[in-house]
C-alpha cells in the first residue's frame, strides 16, 4: 500500500524532516505512527499523498511512486487515499454534508448515492445532527469529525489519518477508533499519526512506526531489529509481525508494485 | 454541468462581495472603453457632416446653352463617384458672394455687369470625399466644352482627409490602449479574486479533484463576471449618454452591436482570466 | 476575573450552545473547561474574551462586562488576557518570533523588550531552534506552541487557553502544563478547555468546570451543591473549593468587579 | 511608526503577486485618465493655434494720411485685450486677394483700379479670443474717422468659441468620468486586496490591536500602492506618447504637474480606499 525506501525529505532548513526512511505498510494493515512533536509525521504522510515529493529515496503509494507520477496525474492516486488532515482542511463556507458529498462528487461517484452515502457517514461520526451547518461554525471537534467523515466517505482503500483525534474527548476518540478499525477490517489501510500513547496501547495489534528527529527509530513488526538497520530490504520491511485484527486474511501478502495509469 | 453550475452559484453566495467587486471593477473598466467608443463614435459622425461639404465646383462659360448644361449634368450624376449635381446660376452666385464675402461687396455692387459664373456643384459619394477621387471627377468635368474652370478645394480637402486620417489612427490607438487596459484590469481583478480562493483550490486538489474538474466553475464564474461587468459598462455608458443627451447637447447612441461586443469581449476574458488564474494556482500544490 | 451570570447563549441554531450557565472564576484560580465535543467550551472562552457577546445575561471579564464595553473598547480587555486559540490564529506568512513578538508589540511593550522576551518565550515552549521558522512551515504541534508562547508574552492577568495540548505529544504536553502551572503560581488566572481527563486527573488541585450540552453540569467548587443551583449567588460561586496550588495567597479573595474604563 | 513600515514591507513581502496586481490595477486605471489627458492636452493645444487666426480687420479709407494711421495703430495697441496691429496696404491686399481667392483672379486682373482696402489686422491675445471681446475691439477700431468698415468673421469666432466650449465640457465630462472610474477601480483594488487579508486583521482584533494600529499598515500599504501604481500610469502614458510622437504624428507631452497630479491622487485614493476597507472589516469582528 505504501513504501518508503530510503526517503530523506529536507525543506529549506538545515536538518531534514525525514532521513532515511524505510518501511512498507502493507494491503489492509492498521500502523500508528508516532513520534515527539515535530519528529516527521506529517511529513511522512504528506510524501505517501505525493503533496510532497522526497528530496532522496522513493515513496510508493497505491502503485504511485513518487519517481514517476506526474503531477498531472497525483489525483487519481488521492482518489484510492482519504486524507485526514491535522488541520482539517474543509471548505469554507460550506456546510458539513456539502463537504463530504463534495469529496465523493470529485471523484465521479454515482448521483443518487452521494447524498445518503454522506449522510450516513455523518451519521457515523456522530454528526448527523449537525449535517446542515456550515462548517466554519462548527465546534473544533465536530470540524474533525466532519473531515474523517470525508476522508472515509470515499471507500479509500488506504487512509492517511494525522492525528484525527487531537480535537476529540475520550468517548468521540472512542467512536472514531472503532470506526477505522472496522473499516479496517474490510480492507482499508491506515496510517495514523498520533501523539497518544494511550489511544496505541489500547490497540497492541496495530503496528506501530516511531519517528524520533525524522528517522525511524521503532517499528512493531521488527521488535529485534535495531533501529538503525530498519528498512535495509523490502524483504524486512514486507514482513509484518504484527498484523491488524479482524477477518482481514490478505493483510499478510506484499502489494505488487503497480505501474501507474497513464 | 449541474455541478459546475452549483458550485459556481456557491461561489457568488459565499463571497457576495468578492464577486460584486469583480464585477464591477471589470464594469468599470469596460466602461472606460463604452465612454470612449461613445465619443468617437459622436465625433466620427461629426465629420461626416463636415465631409459632406466636400465638392466640385465646375465653373461654366457665360455662352453656356441650357441644353448643353443639362448634357453636362446627366453625365456627371452618371459617374459613380457623384452623389448629385446642381446648377448655379450667374445670378444664385451673385448672391451667394453678397453673402458670404461682404468685403466685396461694395466692388460687387460698383459692376455694371455680373461678373460671377454659373457652375454645376458636383456632391461627392460618402466613401470618395477623398484627394484622388476629387481630383478624377474635377478632371472629368473638365472634359467638357462649356467648362470654364474647375475647382474642387484642394487644400480643404486635403485638411479634411489628413484630419480623418489623424482621427482614425488616434481612435485605433486610444481605443486599442483601453481595450487592453480594460482587459488588463479584467484579468487582474479575476485573479486576485481567486488569488483570495487558493485554499480553497488547494483541499479540492487534495481530494482528488482533476484539474479540469476544478476549473470549471471558476470558469463560468470568470464568464458570469465579465457578463455581469458588460452589462454594467452598458448601463453606465448609456446612463452617461443619457445625461449628457438631456442635459448637454446633442449625442447620438453608439450602434448597439458595439454594445454587444463589449458584453462579449468581457466575457470572453473573464473566461480566459479565470482560466489563466486557476492554472496558475493549480500548478503551486 | 470571569463571571458569568446565568449566560445563555444562543446562535443561529435552535438548541442554544451555552444555556442559563453561571460561575466565577476568582484571581489567579486555575480551571479546567470540560465535556464533551460541542458541548460549549470554546463557546464560553469566546464569551469571556467577549469576541462574541451572550444572548441572555452577562459576562464580566477583568472587569469588563458584557454590558457595557463598546466594541471600540474591548481591546482594552484583550491585553489583559492571554487566548490559545483552539485553530491557533497564528499570522500567516510570518516567523515563530514575529508572532509572538507581534503580540507584545501590540500592547506597547518597550521595544528593547520586545525580542528578548519572545525568545524567551519560545524558549521556553521548546521551540527556540524554530524561532526563525516561518509559522505555516511549522508543524501542528510546533505551531500550536507558538501560539501558547504568544498567550503567555503579555504576562497577562488572565489565560484562556482552548484544549491548547490537542496537538502535543505526552511530554510537550507535560512540559506546557508545568510552565502553566508555574505563571498561575505567580497570579495569572487560567481557563484551560480540555477533553483530556488524564491531564485532569494529573492536576487534581486545579478546579473542574464541565458542560454538557450547554449546561454545567459539575463545579468541584461545590461538589456538594447540585449542578442545576450552581451560581445562584455570586456568594456561592465565589466561595472555591479547591484553590489552587502554589504560593498564591490572594485566590480566595472575592474580585470586585470593576467598572471599565472610558 | 517603525512598526508601521515594517509591517507595511511584510505585507509586500508575504504577498508580492497581491500587491503586485493591486499596483498594476491602480497604474492601469490610472493610465487610462493619463491618456485621456494627453489626447486633451493636445487637442487643447491644436484649438489654440486655430485660435490665433482670430483678428478684427479695419477697412481704412482710401484717403486716410499715413500719420493718420500711425495714430490709430498706436491706440490700438494699448488696447489691454490686443496682443499686435499690423498695417496691410492695399498692394498687399490685392496681393493676398489673388492667393487665396482664385476664383476672382479674373475679375480682379480685369480691373484698372485696385478697389481693394487697406487695413489694420488686429490680433487678439488669448485670453480675448469670443465674441464679446472682438466685438468691443471691433467698435473702439471704428471710432476712428479713417475706418471704413470693420469686420471680424462673427460667425468663425462664434463657432470656434462653441466648438471651445463643447470642447471644455466633453473634456470635463468625460475626465470626470475617467478620473471617478479610476477611483472606483482603485478603491476596488484594495479592497479585494484586503479582503484577501481580513483573517489577519481578524487575529490582530484578538490579540489586543487598537484599531488605529490595525489602520496603520494598511493605509500606508494603500499610498504605496497608488504610489506605484501611479508611477506605473506616468510610464505608460509615457511610453504612449514617445511612440505616438515617433513612429505616428508629433504630439506634445502633457504638463508634469498633471502627471504629478495623477500620482498624488493615486496616493490618496489607495489611502482612503484603505482606510475605507479596513474599517468595514474591523467592524465586523
Ligand atoms: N513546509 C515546510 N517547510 C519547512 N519546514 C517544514 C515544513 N513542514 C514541516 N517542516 C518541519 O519539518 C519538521 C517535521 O514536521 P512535521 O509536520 O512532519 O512534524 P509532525 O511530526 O507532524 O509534528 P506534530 O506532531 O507537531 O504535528 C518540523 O520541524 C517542521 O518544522
Ligand atoms: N459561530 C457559530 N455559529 C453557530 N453555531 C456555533 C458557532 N460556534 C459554535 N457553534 C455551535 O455551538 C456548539 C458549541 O460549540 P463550541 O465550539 O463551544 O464547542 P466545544 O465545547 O468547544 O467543542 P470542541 O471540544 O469540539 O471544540 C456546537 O454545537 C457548535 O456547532
Ligand atoms: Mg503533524
Ligand atoms: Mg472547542
Amino acid at each position: 500500500m505504501i513504501k518508503f525506501i530510503h526517503v530523506t525529505k529536507e525543506y529549506a532548513r538545515p536538518e531534514p524532516a525525514l532521513s532515511d526512511v524505510s518501511f512498507h505498510l502493507l494491503k489492509g494493515q492498521f500502523s500508528f505512527l508516532t513520534g515527539h512533536s515535530g519528529s516527521g509525521k506529517s511529513t511522512a504522510l504528506r510524501l505517501a499523498h505525493l503533496v510532497e515529493r522526497p528530496t532522496e529515496g522513493e515513496v510508493r503509494a497505491c502503485g504511485f511512486s513518487s519517481l514517476r507520477t506526474s503531477r498531472r496525474d497525483v489525483w487519481k492516486l488521492r482518489r484510492k487515499v482519504g486524507y485526514v488532515f491535522q488541520d482539517f482542511r474543509l471548505l469554507p463556507g460550506r456546510t458539513a454534508l456539502e463537504n463530504v458529498s463534495f469529496a465523493l462528487e470529485v471523484i465521479d461517484s454515482p448521483k443518487s448515492q452521494i447524498l445518503p452515502r454522506a449522510q450516513r457517514l455523518l451519521g457515523k461520526v456522530g454528526l448527523a445532527p449537525k449535517a446542515g451547518a456550515v462548517v466554519d461554525e462548527l465546534s473544533g471537534g465536530e470540524q474533525q469529525r466532519v473531515a474523517i467523515a470525508r476522508a472515509l466517505a470515499t471507500e479509500p482503500l488506504l487512509l492517511l489519518a494525522d492525528e484525527p483525534t487531537g480535537n476529540l474527548d475520550e468517548r468521540a476518540t472512542r467512536g472514531i477508533m472503532e470506526l477505522f478499525w472496522e473499516i479496517n477490517a474490510l480492507g482499508m489501510a491506515v496510517l495514523m499519526a498520533t501523539h497518544d500513547l494511550e489511544l496505541m496501547r489500547k490497540y497492541p495489534a496495530a503496528r506501530t512506526l516511531e519517528l524520533d528527529q525524522g528517522r525511524l527509530v521503532y517499528d512493531s513488526a521488527h521488535t529485534e531489529a535495531a533501529a538503525d538497520n530498519v528498512g535495509e530490504s523490502d524483504q524486512t520491511t514486507a514482513t509484518p509481525r504484527s498484523t491488524p485484527p479482524g477477518d482481514l486474511g490478505l493483510a499478510g501478502e506484499p502489494e505488487p508494485v503497480q505501474h501507474q495509469e497513464t | 454541468m449541474f455541478y459546475t453550475i452549483r458550485e459556481t452559484l456557491i461561489a457568488f453566495k459565499r463571497a457576495p462581495l468578492l464577486t460584486g467587486l469583480s464585477a464591477a471593477m471589470v464594469g468599470l473598466a469596460l466602461f472606460v472603453v463604452g465612454l470612449f467608443g461613445l465619443a468617437t463614435y459622436n465625433v466620427r459622425l461629426y465629420l461626416e457632416t463636415l465631409e459632406e461639404r466636400v465638392e466640385v465646383v465646375a465653373y461654366l462659360r457665360d455662352d453656356a446653352t441650357t441644353a448643353d448644361i443639362a448634357i453636362m449634368e446627366a453625365a456627371l450624376t452618371m459617374l459613380p463617384e457623384v452623389l448629385g449635381v446642381d446648377f448655379v446660376t450667374k445670378a444664385e452666385a451673385l448672391e451667394r458672394a453678397y453673402r458670404d464675402l461682404p468685403e466685396f461687396n461694395e466692388i460687387l455692387t460698383d459692376l455694371q455687369v455680373n461678373p460671377l459664373p454659373a457652375s454645376l456643384d458636383i456632391q461627392l459619394r460618402p466613401g470618395s470625399r477623398n484627394p484622388i477621387t476629387a481630383e478624377r471627377v474635377a478632371q472629368q468635368a473638365a472634359l467638357h466644352a462649356i467648362v470654364e474652370e474647375v475647382q474642387y478645394g484642394e487644400e480643404w480637402v486635403e485638411k479634411l482627409f489628413t484630419l480623418r486620417r489623424m482621427g482614425a489612427v488616434t481612435t485605433t490607438v486610444l481605443g486599442t490602449a483601453f481595450a487592453v487596459v480594460a482587459a488588463l484590469i479584467i484579468g487582474t481583478a479575476v485573479r486576485i479574486a481567486i488569488f483570495a480562493r487558493r485554499e480553497e483550490i488547494k483541499i479540492m486538489q487534495l481530494v482528488g479533484a482533476r484539474d479540469s474538474f476544478i476549473h470549471r466553475p471558476f470558469l463560468l464564474e470568470g464568464a458570469i463576471t465579465g457578463a455581469l461587468g458588460g452589462a454594467l459598462a452598458v448601463a453606465l455608458t448609456y446612463t452617461t449618454f443619457w445625461s449628457v443627451f438631456n442635459y448637454l447637447f446633442t449625442i447620438s447612441w453608439i450602434p448597439w452591436e458595439w454594445a454587444g461586443i463589449g458584453v462579449s469581449s468581457g466575457i470572453v476574458f473573464g473566461v480566459i482570466a479565470s482560466g489563466y488564474a486557476v492554472r496558475k494556482h493549480l500548478r503551486e500544490v
